[in-house]
C-alpha cells in the first residue's frame, strides 16, 4: 500500500469550513490596534505579534500535516515549497511562491501577493516601523520549529510600506533531531 | 461570494489573542484582561454592523435592529442563526444559541484527573477551564456591543454558559 | 458636477467634507451641508412625508436652492451622507448609485483598524454625468 | 459517527478490519517524549507505575527506530545506532507483532508519535493511525482549552477516540 502523496491546497480549502475573511481581517486589525493601544511601543506590538504567530504555528502544524498528508519534512526546499503551496492556500486561501534560493539551500523568500490581513489597512504616520503582518513570520517559524527547523524569518518587502508584494525572508539555523529525553539514571 | 479564510484561521487566532492577554500580559488582572479582549471585539462589531447593513433600510425600532443581530449579522459569522431571542419588554433581550461554533470545541474531562498532576485535583483544572471560557467570550460580547452601538442602541451584553455548548447573550440597553 | 460631499456623524460633527470647486464656494457649500443636516433629521423624525419609502437609506432630493440640488443618505449606522452638485436635471437613479459607491467606499475606510471616528483620508472614486 | 463540532473529520474513517473489542492500549508521545495520551481499555496485567510504563513504552519506540534505520539495506549513508534522527527520517517501521499482540505505530513530521496496542491478528492499521491523528487535531489541538505539550483532558477526545477504536479493533 504506497502512502498517497500530499493533498493539493486547493482541494483542501475547498473541503475545509470557511468562515468570511472580513470577520478574521478585522479581528486582526483590531488586536493590532489593542496591542498598539495597551504596549505603546510599535518594536514591542512587532515582538508580540511575532510571538502569537508562534504559538499559533506550533497548533496550526498539526492541522497542516494531518490535512495535507505530508509525511516527511526532512528536506528544507520541499518542506518550503510544500508551506507556501499548500499552507498559505489551505490556510489563508491565497497562494504564495518561493524564490530567491541562495547557492547552499538555507534561506530563501516566500512572496505574497495576496494577502487577507491588509484587506481596507493603511498605516497611519505614527506607525511606520510597524509590521503589521508579523503574525505571518511567527506562524512560519513555529510551524517549522515543530518539525525540527530553526528558522530565521524576517520581512523583505511590505506592500503597507510600499512594495509591490510581501515578501518572508526564511533563513535555515539548523535542523534539530530528536533526543532521547529521558536521562539513563533510574 | 466575498472572500474567504478558513475557519481555524479566526479559530486558532482566538485562542491566542485570549492566552496572550490572560496568562502573559495580565496573569493576575482578569479585568484588564477581559477589558482588552472586550475591546478588540467591540471595534470588530462596529465594523461588522457598518459592513453587514449597507444594503438595508433603517431599522424601525430596537427588536429590529436585535433581530438583525439574531439572523443576518449571525449567520454572517457562523452560518447560522441565533436559535432563541428572548425579551422581557423592558430592554433585556436574551440571544441564545444552542450550539455557539466558538465554544463547540471546548472540553475538558471532568473524570479524569490526568495521570501526571496528581496534585491537580480535577477541580481545580475544571475552574480554571471555566475561567478560560468566560475569558473567551469577553469577545464575542464585544462585538455585540459594538454592532448594537454603532446602530444607536447603547448597551451591556454578557454571556451565560451554564448550559454547554449552548451559549446565551443577555443584552441590556441602556436608557 | 458635483461641487460638494460630506460625511456627517451621528452628533452632527463633520467627518469628512470636500467641495470640487474654487475655495470661495467652499463656505457657502458647507453651510449648505450644515442646513441639510435639519431636513434630514426632519425626515428622519418625521417619516410620514411623500417621497422615498419609510426608512430608506436613500432621502432623496432635501432642497432644491437656485444653483444646486441638495440630497441626502441616512445609514442605519446614524452616518449622514450630503451630496450638492449643479446639475439640476440630474436622475434619481444616478444619484442613488452615486450613493451606494460612496457608501461602500466610506465602509471600507472605517475597516481599517487604524481609523479613529473623525477624518478619513482614503481616495474615494469620485466622477459621474 | 457524531461529531460535536459539527465539521467534518478527513478523510472519512477507513472501513473496519476487523471487529470486535481487541485493542489494548493507546499512547500518544510528542517530540519531547511527553506522554500527552495514555489510554486502556483492555490491559489485564499491570506491574510497572505509569511513568515507568511510559518511559519504556517510549523507550521502545525510540530504540527500535534507531535500529531499523541501521539495518535499513537500501540507503549506504548510515548514522551510528543510537545518534538522534529528524522525525521522519530514514526507514521507518509501522507495526511489529508478537504471538500475544500487535503494536502499530505512527509518527509525524512534528513528532507526534501514535501507538495502539491489539489484538495480534489485527489488519494494517495505518489509515486508522492518521484517522486518530486527524481526531487529535480536531479536538485536542483546536480545542481553546488545551496547551500544546500537556497531557490531553478532553471529554470529546476520548470519547470520540473509544468509539472509533471499538469500530476497528
Amino acid at each position: 500500500m504506497a502512502p498517497a502523496g500530499p493533498r493539493s491546497g486547493d482541494a483542501i480549502f475547498a473541503s475545509a469550513e470557511r468562515v468570511n475573511a472580513e470577520l478574521f481581517t478585522l479581528t486582526y486589525g483590531a488586536i493590532v490596534r489593542q496591542l498598539l493601544t495597551d504596549l505603546e511601543e510599535v518594536e514591542e506590538v512587532n515582538k508580540q505579534l511575532d510571538q502569537m504567530g508562534y504559538n499559533i504555528g506550533i497548533r496550526l502544524v498539526d492541522e497542516f500535516l494531518a490535512k495535507s498528508n505530508v509525511s516527511r519534512c526532512i528536506d528544507f526546499k520541499e518542506t518550503a515549497e510544500v508551506i507556501a503551496k499548500v499552507g498559505f492556500k489551505m490556510f489563508l486561501g491565497v497562494t504564495a511562491s518561493v524564490t530567491n534560493w541562495d547557492a547552499d539551500g538555507t534561506c530563501c523568500s516566500i512572496v505574497l501577493e495576496d494577502n487577507p490581513l491588509v484587506d481596507f489597512v493603511e498605516l497611519p504616520d505614527t506607525c511606520q516601523g510597524l509590521y503589521y503582518c508579523n503574525v505571518l513570520s511567527g506562524v512560519i517559524r513555529g510551524a517549522l520549529e515543530m518539525v525540527s527547523m530553526k528558522t530565521e524569518v524576517t520581512w523583505a518587502r511590505d506592500m503597507l510600506r510600499g512594495d509591490d508584494a510581501f515578501e518572508l525572508q526564511v533563513k535555515l539555523l539548523k535542523q534539530v533531531p530528536e533526543e532521547y529525553p529521558y536521562k539513563d539514571d533510574e | 461570494m466575498g472572500r474567504e479564510v478558513s475557519e481555524s484561521c479566526v479559530d486558532s487566532l482566538l485562542t491566542e489573542l485570549v492566552s496572550t492577554y490572560s496568562t502573559r500580559f495580565y496573569a493576575n488582572k482578569p479585568d484588564l484582561a477581559a477589558h482588552s479582549i472586550e475591546a478588540i471585539g467591540y471595534q470588530v462589531g462596529l465594523q461588522l454592523s457598518e459592513r453587514y447593513t449597507m444594503d438595508r433600510p433603517r431599522f424601525s425600532d430596537h427588536l429590529e435592529a436585535i433581530k438583525f443581530i439574531c439572523k443576518d449579522f449571525w449567520s454572517e459569522l457562523f452560518k447560522k442563526q441565533i436559535d432563541n431571542l428572548k425579551t422581557n419588554h423592558r430592554g433585556t433581550f436574551v440571544l441564545q444559541d444552542s450550539r455557539f461554533r466558538w465554544l463547540s470545541r471546548v472540553s475538558i474531562d471532568p473524570s479524569e484527573n490526568g495521570d501526571v498532576s496528581e496534585d491537580n485535583p480535577a477541580g481545580v483544572a475544571e475552574n480554571k477551564a471555566s475561567l478560560v471560557t468566560k475569558m473567551h467570550l469577553n469577545f464575542p460580547c464585544g462585538i455585540i456591543r459594538g454592532a448594537l452601538s454603532n446602530l444607536g442602541i447603547p448597551c451591556a451584553v454578557s454571556a451565560d454558559i451554564s448550559n454547554l455548548p449552548a451559549c446565551s447573550f443577555v443584552v441590556r440597553i441602556k436608557v | 458636477m458635483i461641487v460638494c460631499v460630506a460625511v456627517v456623524g451621528h452628533q452632527n460633527n463633520p467627518l469628512y467634507i470636500e467641495s470640487f470647486t474654487d475655495a470661495d464656494d467652499a463656505l457657502k457649500l458647507h453651510h449648505i451641508v450644515h442646513c441639510s443636516l435639519d431636513v434630514v433629521d426632519e425626515q428622519v423624525n418625521n417619516p410620514k412625508k411623500s417621497g422615498p419609502t419609510l426608512n430608506e437609506t436613500f432621502l432623496g432630493l432635501l432642497y432644491p436652492t437656485e444653483n444646486y440640488k441638495v440630497y441626502g443618505y441616512f445609514t442605519n449606522t446614524k452616518v449622514k451622507f450630503i451630496l450638492v452638485t449643479t446639475d439640476l436635471d440630474v436622475r434619481d437613479t444616478d444619484v442613488r448609485n452615486f450613493f451606494r459607491r460612496f457608501h461602500a467606499a466610506y465602509v471600507d475606510a472605517v475597516s481599517n483598524p487604524f481609523h479613529v471616528p473623525g477624518k478619513k483620508i482614503t481616495s474615494k472614486t469620485f466622477e459621474k454625468g | 459517527m457524531q461529531f460535536f463540532g459539527g465539521s467534518e473529520i478527513s478523510p472519512s474513517p477507513p472501513a473496519p478490519t476487523v471487529s470486535g473489542n481487541n485493542a489494548n492500549m493507546m499512547y500518544v508521545f510528542n517530540r519531547n517524549g511527553i506522554c500527552l495520551l495514555y489510554r486502556e481499555w483492555n490491559r489485564p496485567l499491570r506491574t510497572l507505575n505509569p511513568q515507568q510504563d511510559h518511559k519504556l513504552m517510549f523507550g521502545l519506540l525510540f530504540s527500535l527506530k534507531s535500529l531499523t534505520a541501521k539495518m535499513d539495506p537500501t540507503i549506504a549513508e548510515k548514522g551510528n545506532l543510537g545518534v538522534p534522527q529528524l522525525p521522519g527520517q530514514g526507514c521507518s517501521f509501522h507495526s511489529f507483532h508478537t504471538n500475544t499482540y500487535k503494536l502499530s505505530f505512527m509518527e509525524t513530521p512534528s513528532g507526534i508519535k501514535l501507538i495502539l496496542v491489539t489484538h495480534p491478528r489485527t489488519g494494517d492499521l495505518r489509515e486508522s493511525l492518521k484517522y486518530i491523528y486527524n481526531l487529535y487535531v480536531e479536538y485536542v489541538v483546536k480545542n481553546p482549552l488545551y496547551s500544546p505539550g500537556t497531557p490531553i483532558r478532553s471529554e470529546i477526545f476520548n470519547t470520540s477516540l473509544d468509539q472509533y477504536v471499538r469500530s476497528i479493533a
